[in-house]
Formats: C-alpha cells, structure tokens, sequence
C-alpha cells in the first residue's frame, strides 16, 4: 500500500518532468527513414569549410537515407570527421570546423548551412537533415559560415552530381551498411582529438595533397558573401578536393582517464560518508 | 469604575433579512468584569459578541443603528482590525481559527500584524505561555492537539496583543468536563489576576453561572443586563439547580450546587425507581477489542443491550467511546471478539445507524426534506415516510429550508433525522449534545424516547452529565477502553466525582433529575 | 434616529485602479512570451542571440519572465482576511485532490480552480491556481525547477474559467464543461512547451533556431501530438466529466458561502480587493449619522 | 545546525543548473552522490522527507522510459547512448531536487517570501496547514456517507462526498477570517516574530553552490571540458580532473550537516 503510494506519487511528481523523455519517439521516428533497400545507390555530399571545400560521392546502403546518415556513411568510406549536436539530430561540426558541444550554435553566426543540389545549383534546406532524405544521384552541400536564410549564407561551389560522381565508384566499396557506432574503444579522445586526426588517415595518393597541405582551419572563417560566389570563379579561399575511400573512420586515441579515477574516488568517499552519518544517527534516533 | 464596553441603542439588522439580530441594545460593562451571554439560539448572543469588536456590521454588511463604543473607540469609526489592541475575539470552533501552524508562531501572529517589535514579541510569547500554561505545547502544531488545549491555545492567541476585552463564543462548547474546568479557570484568572474583562456566551450554564459576575439575557434580540440569578430566572433555562429553583420557587433561583443544597436541605437517599426489565436481546458485545494501528482503543469489551433501552456511553476524551459504537456500526474492524444485532454480524448502516461526531458531515442536499428522501431513496424505502420522520424530531417546520442555513443544534436534528430514516432498529449518536440549545436537545431527547419505546435501542455517547441522567436508561462508562462501570445512571453517575449531576451532588445519590428532587421536596 | 447601511468588507472583485488592468495584461504577455518565445524569437533577428546560446541561460531568462508574473499577480497585496483564508481552505483542497485525484495527466485539483474561478472571478481564479499549485508542490515535495511554470499555466487556467457567461445554469455548465476540456489540452500544451526546445532541440519534431515560425509550429504540435496528447486527454476528459457531475452542486455551495461570507464578485482581472472602500463607506455614514441623538439612550 | 532555507534554495538551483549543462556520465555520478550525500546528512524529519526516495525512483524510471522509447525507432548505439545520457541528465536534476525537498522545512520555505507577498504566503501555509484536515473531514464524510447507504465512489455520489467537504470548508473560512479580522489583519506595517538567521555556513553554503555553477556555465559557454560526451560517432565520455573538484564545492552544505551535533 505504501509502496503504491510511493510510486503513484512518484508518478503525480514527475507528470511535468517525464513527458519531455517522450521525445525519444521523435528521434526514432526521425532516424526512422533510414528504410532497408537492395542496390548500389550513390549521393553526393559537398562540404565547404569555407577554406576548402570537399567532395564525397557516397555509397547509400539503402535506397534512401537521411541526410545525417549520408554523413556518416561519408565518415565511413571516406574519413569524414564530424560531431553532431541537438541530441544528435544537427550538424555541429565537419572536418573540424563548428563547435564540438551540444549546442550546434555555439559558433553563431557561423554554423554549418545544409543546402540540397538543384539542377546544378544550391537550395536553402528549411527542414534539418535528419527529416530529409537522400536518394541515389541527389547532391548534399554543408558549408561553413553565418546567415540564417539562402540568400545571406554563403553557398558551396555549384557542383552537381557528374562532377562528384563522374569516376568510376571507390574500388574498395565499403560494406552495404557501415556502422558509425562501432563499439566504444575505451579510452578514445574526445570528438574535437578525432576531428583533426581524420586527415593523415584520409592521406593517399594525387588529391590528398590538397587535403594534408591545408591550413589549420580558423574558429571564425573570414565572412565572404555569397555574392564573390559565381559557378566561374571557385572561391579562391579554397581548391576544391575530392575524398578518397579510407579503409574505416576515426581511430581512438588518449591517455590515463584521470578524470574517470577523480570522478570514481568522489563517489566512493560521498557514499561512505553519507551512509556513516545515516547510520550513526539511525542508532541515535533509536536509542 | 471606567466602563470599557458601551451600547448605545443599538439595532442591527443583517443584509437581506427582516427581524433584527439585535433590537435596541443598551447596556454598559465596565472593566475587570466576567460576563456571561445567555439566551437560546437565535436569539442574538453571537451578533452581540460580534457587535463588540466590529465584526457586526463591518465584516457581515447590513443595517446598523446607535452606537458601540469600546474602549473608548466608536465600532463605526474603527474596522475590527484596527480595534484588535483593544478587544479580543475567540470564536466558537477554535481549530479552524488558526492561522500559522505552530502554537508559538500562532500565539504571535496579532502582534506581528500590530507592528509590535521583535524583542517584546518574544517576551510576550514567553509571558502568555506560561499565563495559559502550554509552554509544553510550543513546538507542537495547533492542528495536533487537544481541544482543550486548542481552547487555551486559541486564548492565548487573542491575549497575545494585549487586549483590554476578552471575547469569547461557546468556548466549553466541545470540551469535556475536564477540558472545560481547565479554560473556565483559566479565563478566571486572567479577570482576577489581570483585571481582564471577559464576556462569553455559553449554553453549558452549569460550567460557567458560578464563576460569572454578571449576565447578559437575551430574547428575540433584545438585551437585559443583570445578576446572573435574575437574568436566568427570566429567561426559563439554566443549570438543572436554577431549574429546580423554578420547579420549587425559590428566589433568588440557586446558581450553584451549594446553594441549591442550602436551600433544599438532605434528602434521604433515593431508591433506584426500578423500570420493567429490558426487552430481547437486540445488540450483543462478546470480547471485543479494536485498535487503530497498534494503539488499541477498546479493549476487550462485554456488553448486551436489550430492546427499548437509551445507553449513554461516557468517560473522558479517547477513552474510546467513538471507536466502540463505529465498531458496533460495523465500520470499523474489530480485532477480537464480536458484535452481534438481533443475532446477526450488523450490516453497516442497515442494522445500526451512526450520526457522526459532525452532523455537518452528512448534509449535502438542497433542503432538508431532499436529506431525508435521499437516504430513504439509498435504502429502497418509501420516499413519503420523510415527513413522519421530521415530525418525530420536531423539525417539519424546516422541511424547505437549506441545511446550511441552520443553527448547530437544528442541523444535528436534520443529521439525526437522515440516518435514522433508514430505518436502522440500533441508533447510535456520537455526542450529540456539542452546542446544543435546549430546546434542541429536549426533542432529541423526547426522539430518542420515542425511537426506544417502539422496540428500537440508543446508544449515545456524551460528556453531557445532565443528559445522561435525564435520559438514559442505563450508563456504561469507559477508561482506557475498558467498561469500568455499567448499570442504571444513579448507581453509575451516583457514585461518580466527575460526572455525577448536579443533583446527585446536592441531594445524594439516587437523585439524578430536577424533577425528582422537587417532587420529592413537594 | 438615521441608520448605517453598511457594506461588507472584502469583496473579491472591486477593482482598485483601473491602471492595474493595464499591468496585469502586460505582465501576462510577458508571461505568455516565457512559453511561446521558441515560435516568436526567430521572427526578432535582434535577439537571434539569445536563443542560440545555451539553455541553462534561456531557462533563466524564462523563470524571470515568470518570476514578473507571479511578482505583480501575487503581490497586488490588499486582498483581506476574506480571500485570503478562501485561498487557503480551497488551496486546501486542492492539495488534498493533488495525489488521490491523479490519473495520468489529469488531476482532480483542477476542478478546485475551474469551478471556484468561476464562482469568485478571474482574479481570484489565478491566485488560487498559483498558491493552491505551489502549496501543493511543498505538500508532496514537488518543488522544482517547473514549478513557477505549473504556478502560472494552473492561474490561467482558473483565470479564464472566470471569463466565461454566467448566464442560465445550462450555460454556464456547458460552457464551463467545455472550457475544462479545453483547457485540459491547452495547460498540456503549455507546460510542455518549456522544455521542448531544450529537450527536443534539433530533432524533426524539434525547434530549430533557423527556421520560421510556421515551420516550428508544425514541429511542436507534431512533437505535442507524439509525446502527451494522449496523456493530456485523460485531463480534458476528466475536467469535463468532473464539471458536468459536480458543477451544478459546488458551483451552489460556491456561490452560497460568497453570499454567506457577504463577498461581493464583481470579478474582474484586478482581482480580491479589500480594503479601502469599505472603510470609507462606514467613514461616510458615521458623518452623516454624527451627532444621532445615541447618547440619550445609554 | 540548520541552513537559512534560502541557502537551500540557493544550493538546490545551482546544482540544478550544474546538472543542466551537462550530459557526462561522470559529472552526473559524482552529483547525484554529492545530492545523496547532502539528503543523508541533512534531511530534516518530517512527510517530505520521503521526497528523495521518491524522486530518485521517479528519475529512474523517467532515464528508463527516456531509453526505452528510442527502441521505437532506428536501434542504433548512438541513438540509445544519446537517450540515456539525457534521461540521466533528466535524473539527476529530480533527485537534487529530491535532496531539496527533504531537507527543508515546507513551512520554512513559505516563510521566505518577501513581505510583498505575505499574504499569498500566508494562503498558501493556511493550504499547508489546513489540508490534513481536509483530508480527515473527506474521509468521514465518506464513511458517513455509506452508512446511509450512498456510494460516494459512483460518479453520482460524488456531490454527497465534495459538498459537504466544501461547505465545512467554506465555515471554517467565515471563522478563519473573522479571527484574521479580528487580531489585525491587514494593518498594514507589520513585524516579523523569530525570523530566520544567516549563519556563516548558509553565507559559505550559497557561495561555494554560485561559484561551482558558475563554473560549469562558464565551461558550457565555452564549450570546454567535454561536458557533452560525443554519442555520434559513440566516444568513450571523459572528464576533467579539476571540474570534479569544482563539483565538491556542492557537497559543502553535506559538510556541515555531517558535523551538526545530532540532538540539533
């Protein structure tokens, strides 16, 4: 009875606390569109940090994926590094570049644009790209930059899906459905540590020059307007590289966990000292 | 002497009401007086109360003629709240007049809202409670104690500010006897000691008419000051010796048991008038012992009660008088032993019925004809016996009225009337008596007579000494939760300190009734 | 000898300044903003900044938006010993209803707010819902950081019950019957809405910073619908049934004690309002019955 | 030793806030222990005191529930890792505000409030103060109730249970307010009788509490220290030595309380 009374209490207490864990159906459903299909489809992912911009032409495991999980397919078989944010539904970083907390905004007004390819140009995405969804022969473009609407934020190259996707297919195909979340190796860096260590790993023969030779990417990119950018003239900030297959994604790294041991030794001396107390005044209040 | 309470033809009627609450009203009370406020419900006791300390008219609206001046300050000028430094107000039911939780901050709350300065505050509080002797009580919360305690609490609370006037309405009304002497000692101490002047309504005359220095009659609204033996002469009611003083014409009419005995001399002991023998069986008690949790508060109790007999429950507060007759009900489980009606284990609320503690409890309809009908409805019965039953108590007069709108003692009558028109044989009545004017108890009682006479059994539990004796058949009283006495009310209240009647303590035992007595000296 | 009609003191609607109106509309804006800033923010480039920070700040900046609508609604003062002690004995029972009254998302405690709100006025129907909402949350041990938001959304909601007709009792039944169920999803919807950014941030049924406002609307109501519509429906229907059964009977004994307690409702936004005009009603008359004659008759 | 109530209030919403700006298993651990260790030295006997465990099992099962529902979606380690790590975010706020709730005094807390506000204070402690016995009277009236044979649990009872309960209620209101009436209510400038006391330990209580969340909301700002464990791709969480240490300085009240003499 009183047990009952403890839990419908419980319940009664957290009416305004639990729903907010109901967004977990939201995300799933989000994820969802990751539908299960035969076929060897291909996108095209263009990523411009501004300084540089890189292409991927990405084998979809699926006849369709979201736009995150083209992402992390691009990491898959190309070494794509990035962090996402917003409980993993937003972009916050790419190769690097954005911030590497939860909140995909902590750069603003620089953040990562998500633009779909139309007809050899660029589209403002209005939804974010864990709804939207990619199929073969689309063309994804992320760049790095400020504005909040199409016209203000700068655009990447104009580049359509011949361009990423002309060369024959990456000999080493990867697996039809990489997996990003491979199990946790212990000890790994934090994400910004595997953000810059994608590139030596990206490192292979011709392109990859232009990828090892790039500059350490500023945290505030100079703001060039979408204006300086026309199909003729590439944006001089950068030349554009195209990724080359990597064998898998970031590799951990990482000292002694120093913090795990402080947050441990914490834990350990608060418990003991709080059941010490409860117990010793237990015997006072019984005696 | 300085007078501290003044009317001056004062006439109050209240907002959409024709006959006035108070009628003329002339009277002054000077200071260090113990007041007493008498007259039967209705007839202007609490609107008086009221009037002096501006409640009436400033809390309630309505029509206000003359003028009330206390302590030198005009009611019409001063809001109650600005007239708190001078007169302090007690109402009926102290339990739901507190405002904080803890008695010491409860005791505290006037001044703070005086402005009075911390470090006083604090001596004050320290001052009023070992004046009322509940230092014990300080920590402890005000919903948590006992009523007699709350009494003195809800005192204390209102001397706090330091009042010249001390207010207080039906203060004994839910005590028992103990309870009462405590807070009628306690109020005389503060006239004697403090010079206070208290002025209190009470319909338990015998717990007060001795200790009072003056009384108030009041009668359809109008108002008599006067000694205590005058105004309750005029007024036909009192304590059962100022009754017997009528019965036998005696003048001035005796207050007190000593007097009553001065006056009417030794009686010989009184032979227990023996009536004809209980009928059959109707409730049979074998070994029972109930508890609530593991505090147990009945404990292993015999008793059988017989068709046509009234069985007064008494004994202090807790003694377990409530708990037996909601384990007879059969609402309550018992722990051992058994109860059993006309042989049968009882059907709540079909073989007894229980009227609660809190009459109010019940009332929900509209009217109290719609009470009634509902429980009749609820048991399957005739809807039209309604009206037989509130010709039984008395109250087919009230049939339209609402409830609410009732006096105390009228609302009691209703409750009654709804439980016992289920038709129940055994009906049980925890305290009936809790601020009951006497014409309501009369036809309760004569009810209760009536309910026995027709082969049905009563059982109430009471504090009221004088109802017992002047009803009951029989006397059971209860200590700790056991019976420690149970036979005819002369032998039972005869032999008792506590509660014997008055009767019983001027004449000897035996003598439970004015009546008797004056036949008797007749 | 001329007598003093006089009028009760503690009236739960008599508007003290008219300018008061002007505030509490105001400050209830202000309060609404706490709740609906993730759908107007994005429209005011200005503040682009702080919704894009982190949400610990946004938090803050919300708690203080309540914190004026509590200070203002709750602390006009003057309210008199009559509405106070009525706020403590219904928030009574309020705190009463909160646990054995509940039942997913509803609470038995509403039809406290709804039907007094009702029966003594939208003033008073905020107050009750607020002192009765926070003392319950001290009862069972519920503070927390959605406190003051339980405190003003249960307000608003005894608030409007006190705008609906009182006409017939069929009206006003009805009516209210179907304002409780409104209301039911309505205090679901709102109470949801403060965490939703923080909570939901990015996902589909998320707020995201950049979109426009339509977009976030489509988002929440489709994030609403997924995560409590079915929860709040136990609440609109309960709210419902509870009026239907127990509004006629309360809705009387309501409006009885106010008649018994001589309150006069004129409800109105200003709320319980006791002193002064009383006082001066009683003032005036005892000028002009200066001088009565009352000596002779002591 | 007992801490001013607004030191609690204090402590309560920086940890609060603490809590809020980050998703790290370790920080969250070393917190709810922190909560936990403070709840133990400190609760103060009484209903709520109960609030902790509830609130802990609450939290529990808003993490489970958090977690359990990506299940509906794409299974994916991120997406469970992600949901876990908020739900335990979700839990640990609960239960410092569980420790919060079971170591202040209701009555103490209603009591803080300014005296702008005192009389909606003072409605809500008479709701405090009243309800136990609102409850008594539902029960009676109950009881009562049945005896003559109405069920008050039918939907048609129900007016024979909330109106009696209410009309009592509104009576004692009548007499409630005569006595407020009547003993000065409303006069105006009023004092205060024992008011609660700043000890050195509350003043030190509420600084340490200010500076760790400062700290922390500093480090959000910033985005230093790794308070949001990367889920995609799924990294092993890791924390900061010296922000552990900051993290302590919420276990300050914990330490008093420990060495307050028991009888206290």
């Amino acid at each position: 009875m009183r047990r009952l009374r403890t839990v419908t209490l419980g319940l009664a207490l957290l009416a305004p606390a639990l729903l907010p864990a109901f967004v977990g159906v939201g995300n799933g459903a989000a994820v969802a569109c990751a539908a299960e299909a035969a076929g060897e489809a291909h996108a095209a992912l263009v990523v411009d940090t501004g300084s540089q911009t890189t292409t991927y032409c990405v084998a979809l495991g699926a006849g369709t994926v979201s736009g995150l999980r083209l992402i992390q397919l691009a990491s898959a078989q190309y070494g794509l590094s990035y962090h996402l944010g917003f409980g993993g539904q937003a972009v916050c970083q790419l190769q690097g570049v954005g911030p590497s907390g939860g909140d995909c905004f902590g750069d603003y007004p620089d953040y990562w644009g998500y633009w779909h390819g139309a007809d050899g140009g660029w589209s403002w995405a209005g939804s974010g790209a864990a709804s939207a969804s990619v199929s073969d022969g689309d063309v994804e473009g992320w760049s790095w930059g400020p504005g909040d609407t199409g016209s203000t934020h700068p655009s990447p190259p104009d580049l359509g899906f011949d361009d990423v996707c002309d060369t024959p297919k990456p000999s080493a195909s990867p697996p039809a459905r990489p997996s990003p979340s491979a199990v946790p190796s212990p000890g790994a860096g934090s994400t910004a540590q595997s953000g810059s260590q994608a590139s030596p790993d990206a490192a292979g023969p011709t392109p990859a020059g232009g990828v090892t030779s790039r500059s350490p990417v500023p945290k505030q990119p100079k703001q060039s307007p979408a204006a300086d950018r026309t199909p003729t003239d590439p944006p001089s900030t950068g030349a554009i590289v195209r990724a080359v297959a990597t064998s898998g994604g970031a590799t951990p790294s990482g000292g002694p966990p120093m913090g795990a041991f402080a947050a441990a030794a914490a834990v350990a001396v608060l418990t003991a000292g709080g059941a010490r107390t409860l117990r010793k005044r237990r015997k006072g209040e019984s005696a | 002497m300085n007078e501290v309470l003044r009317f001056e033809g004062v006439t109050f009627r209240y907002p959409e009401s024709e006959i006035a609450a108070l009628d003329d009203i002339c009277l002054a009370i000077d200071e260090g007086t113990f007041v007493l406020a008498v007259g039967p419900t209705g007839a202007g006791k609490s609107t008086f109360l009221r009037a002096a300390n501006g409640l009436v008219p400033h809390f309630t609206g309505g029509s206000f003629k003359g003028r009330v001046t206390v302590g030198g300050r005009d009611t019409m000028r001063y809001p109650p709240r600005k007239l708190a430094d001078v007169v302090a107000f007690v109402p009926q039911d102290p339990a739901s007049s507190f405002v904080l939780d803890r008695v010491e901050d409860e005791l505290a709350y006037g001044m703070e809202n005086l402005g009075v300065d911390p470090a006083h505050m604090r001596r004050r509080v320290e001052e009023m409670l070992d004046l009322l002797d509940i230092e014990p009580l300080r920590g402890r919360s005000v919903r948590a104690i006992s009523g007699g305690e709350r009494q003195r609490v809800a005192i204390a609370a209102a001397m706090a500010a330091g009042p010249r006037i001390l207010v207080l309405d039906e203060p004994t009304s839910q005590l028992d006897p103990q309870g009462a002497e405590h807070v009628v000692a306690a109020l005389q101490r503060l006239v004697h000691d403090q010079g206070m002047t208290v002025l209190l309504a009470e319909h338990r005359l015998e717990r007060v008419a001795g200790s009072v220095d003056l009384a108030v009659g009041f009668h359809e609204g109008r108002a008599q000051l006067g000694s205590t033996a005058d105004v309750i002469r005029n007024l036909a009611m009192g304590p059962p010796v100022a009754r017997l003083g009528r019965l036998a014409g005696w003048d001035p009419v005796p207050l007190t048991v000593r007097e009553a005995r001065r006056m009417g001399g030794a009686l010989p002991p009184r032979a227990h008038d023996r009536t004809e023998g209980p009928g059959d069986t109707m409730v049979e008690i074998r070994g029972l012992t109930a508890a609530h949790g593991d505090v147990p508060a009945v404990r292993d109790v015999d008793l059988q009660v017989g068709a046509g007999e009234i069985v007064a429950l008494m004994g202090r507060n807790g003694a377990g008088k409530t708990t037996l007759l909601r384990t007879i009900v059969g609402v309550h489980e018992p722990r051992r032993g058994s109860v059993r009606i006309m042989g049968r284990v009882p059907h709540p609320g079909v073989d007894a019925a229980l009227c609660p503690q809190e009459p109010d409890a019940i009332l929900f309809a509209d009217t109290v004809l719609d009470e009634v009908r509902t429980t009749l409805r609820a048991r399957g019965r005739d809807e039209a016996t309604a009206g037989l039953v509130l010709d039984a108590l008395g109250i087919a007069p009230l049939a339209a009225c609402h409830p609410r709108d009732l006096s105390a003692g009228q609302r009691l009558l209703v409750a009654t009337a709804a439980v016992a028109a289920g038709g129940a044989p055994v009906l049980l009545l925890d305290e009936p008596t809790r601020g009951l004017d006497p014409a309501s108890k009369d036809r309760l009682v004569r009810f209760l007579r009536g309910h026995a006479a027709h082969g049905g059994v009563g059982i109430f539990a009471t504090h009221d000494v004088e109802l017992a004796a002047a009803v009951a058949t029989r006397v059971v009283m209860l200590a700790g939760g056991e019976v420690i006495a149970d036979g005819d009310p002369g032998a039972v209240l005869g032999d008792s300190l506590v509660f014997a009647p008055q009767m019983t303590r001027a004449f000897g035992s035996g003598w439970l009734t004015p009546e008797q007595v004056a036949g008797a000296l007749a | 000898m001329s007598t003093v009609v006089v009028t009760a003191s503690g009236g739960l609607g008599r508007s003290r300044e008219r300018l008061r109106i002007g505030v509490l509309v105001g400050v209830n804006l202000l309060g609404l903003l706490a709740f609906v800033w993730p759908f107007v923010l994005p429209l005011a480039p200005g503040i682009d900044e702080n919704h894009k920070s982190d949400g610990p700040l946004i938090l803050v900046t919300l708690l203080i938006c309540l914190g004026a609508v509590l200070f203002v609604e709750l602390g006009r003062g003057g309210l008199g010993p009559k509405a106070v002690a009525l706020l403590g004995v219904l928030g009574a029972t309020m705190v009463a209803l909160r646990l054995p009254g509940f039942v997913a998302g509803f609470s038995a405690m509403f039809i406290v707010v709804l039907l007094a709100g009702n029966a003594f006025g939208p003033g008073f129907g905020f107050l009750l819902g607020a002192v009765g909402t926070f003392a319950s949350g001290l009862f069972i041990g519920g503070l927390g950081p959605w406190l003051p938001f339980q405190m003003v959304a249960v307000g608003w909601v005894g608030a409007g019950a006190g705008f609906l007709p009182k006409g017939s009792w069929g009206v006003r039944i009805g009516s209210l019957a179907a304002y409780g169920f409104v209301s039911g999803y309505l205090f679901g919807a709102v109470m949801n809405l403060w965490s939703w950014p923080f909570v939901a941030g990015g996902s589909a049924l998320g707020w995201s910073a950049g979109a426009d406002t339509l977009t976030n609307v489509r988002h929440y109501l489709a994030y609403y619908a997924a995560t409590s519509f079915a929860w709040d429906t136990f609440r609109a229907v309960g709210n419902l049934v509870l009026v239907l059964v127990l509004g006629r009977p309360v809705l009387g004994a309501l409006d009885r004690a106010a008649r018994r307690m001589r309150l006069d409702v004129g409800g109105d936004m200003t709320g319980p309002v006791a002193k002064g005009a009383v006082d001066v009603d009683a003032t005036e008359h005892v000028h002009e019955s200066r001088g009565l004659p009352g000596r002779e008759a002591g | 030793m007992t801490l001013h109530p607004a030191a609690w209030m204090a402590w309560a919403t920086c940890a609060g806030v603490v809590a809020f700006t980050t998703t790290d298993p370790f920080y969250l651990g070393v917190l709810v222990a922190i909560a936990w260790f403070v709840y133990a030295t400190c609760r103060v006997p009484g209903p709520t005191a109960r609030s902790f465990r509830v609130f802990a099992i609450g939290g529990l099962m808003a993490m489970a529930i958090r977690t359990a529902l990506v299940f509906l979606g794409t299974v994916d380690a991120s997406n469970v890792a992600f949901a876990a790590l908020e739900g335990a975010r979700l839990a640990t706020l609960l239960i410092v505000f569980g420790t919060f709730n079971a170591v202040t005094d209701p009555f103490g807390v209603v009591r803080l409030a300014p005296r702008r506000f005192h009389e909606p204070a003072l409605a809500a402690a008479l709701a405090l103060s009243i309800a136990p016995r609102t409850i008594a009277t539902a029960g009676r009236v109950r009881e009562a109730q049945q005896l003559r044979g109405i069920r008050t649990a039918r939907w048609r009872g129900l007016p024979s249970l909330a109106v009696p309960v209410l009309e009592s209620g509104m009576e004692e209101a009548v007499t409630l307010a005569e006595s407020m009436d009547a003993r000065g209510h409303g006069r105006g400038r009023r004092t205060r009788y024992r008011p609660a006391h700043w000890t050195p330990a509350g003043v030190a209580v509420v600084v340490a509490a200010s500076a760790a969340a400062g700290v922390f909301l500093a480090a959000a700002w910033v985005g230093l220290g790794g308070l949001h464990p990367s889920t995609s791709p799924l990294t092993w969480p890791e924390a900061t030595p010296w922000l552990i240490g900051v993290l302590l300085l919420l276990a300050l009240p914990g330490i008093f309380g420990a060495f307050r003499d028991p009888v206290a």
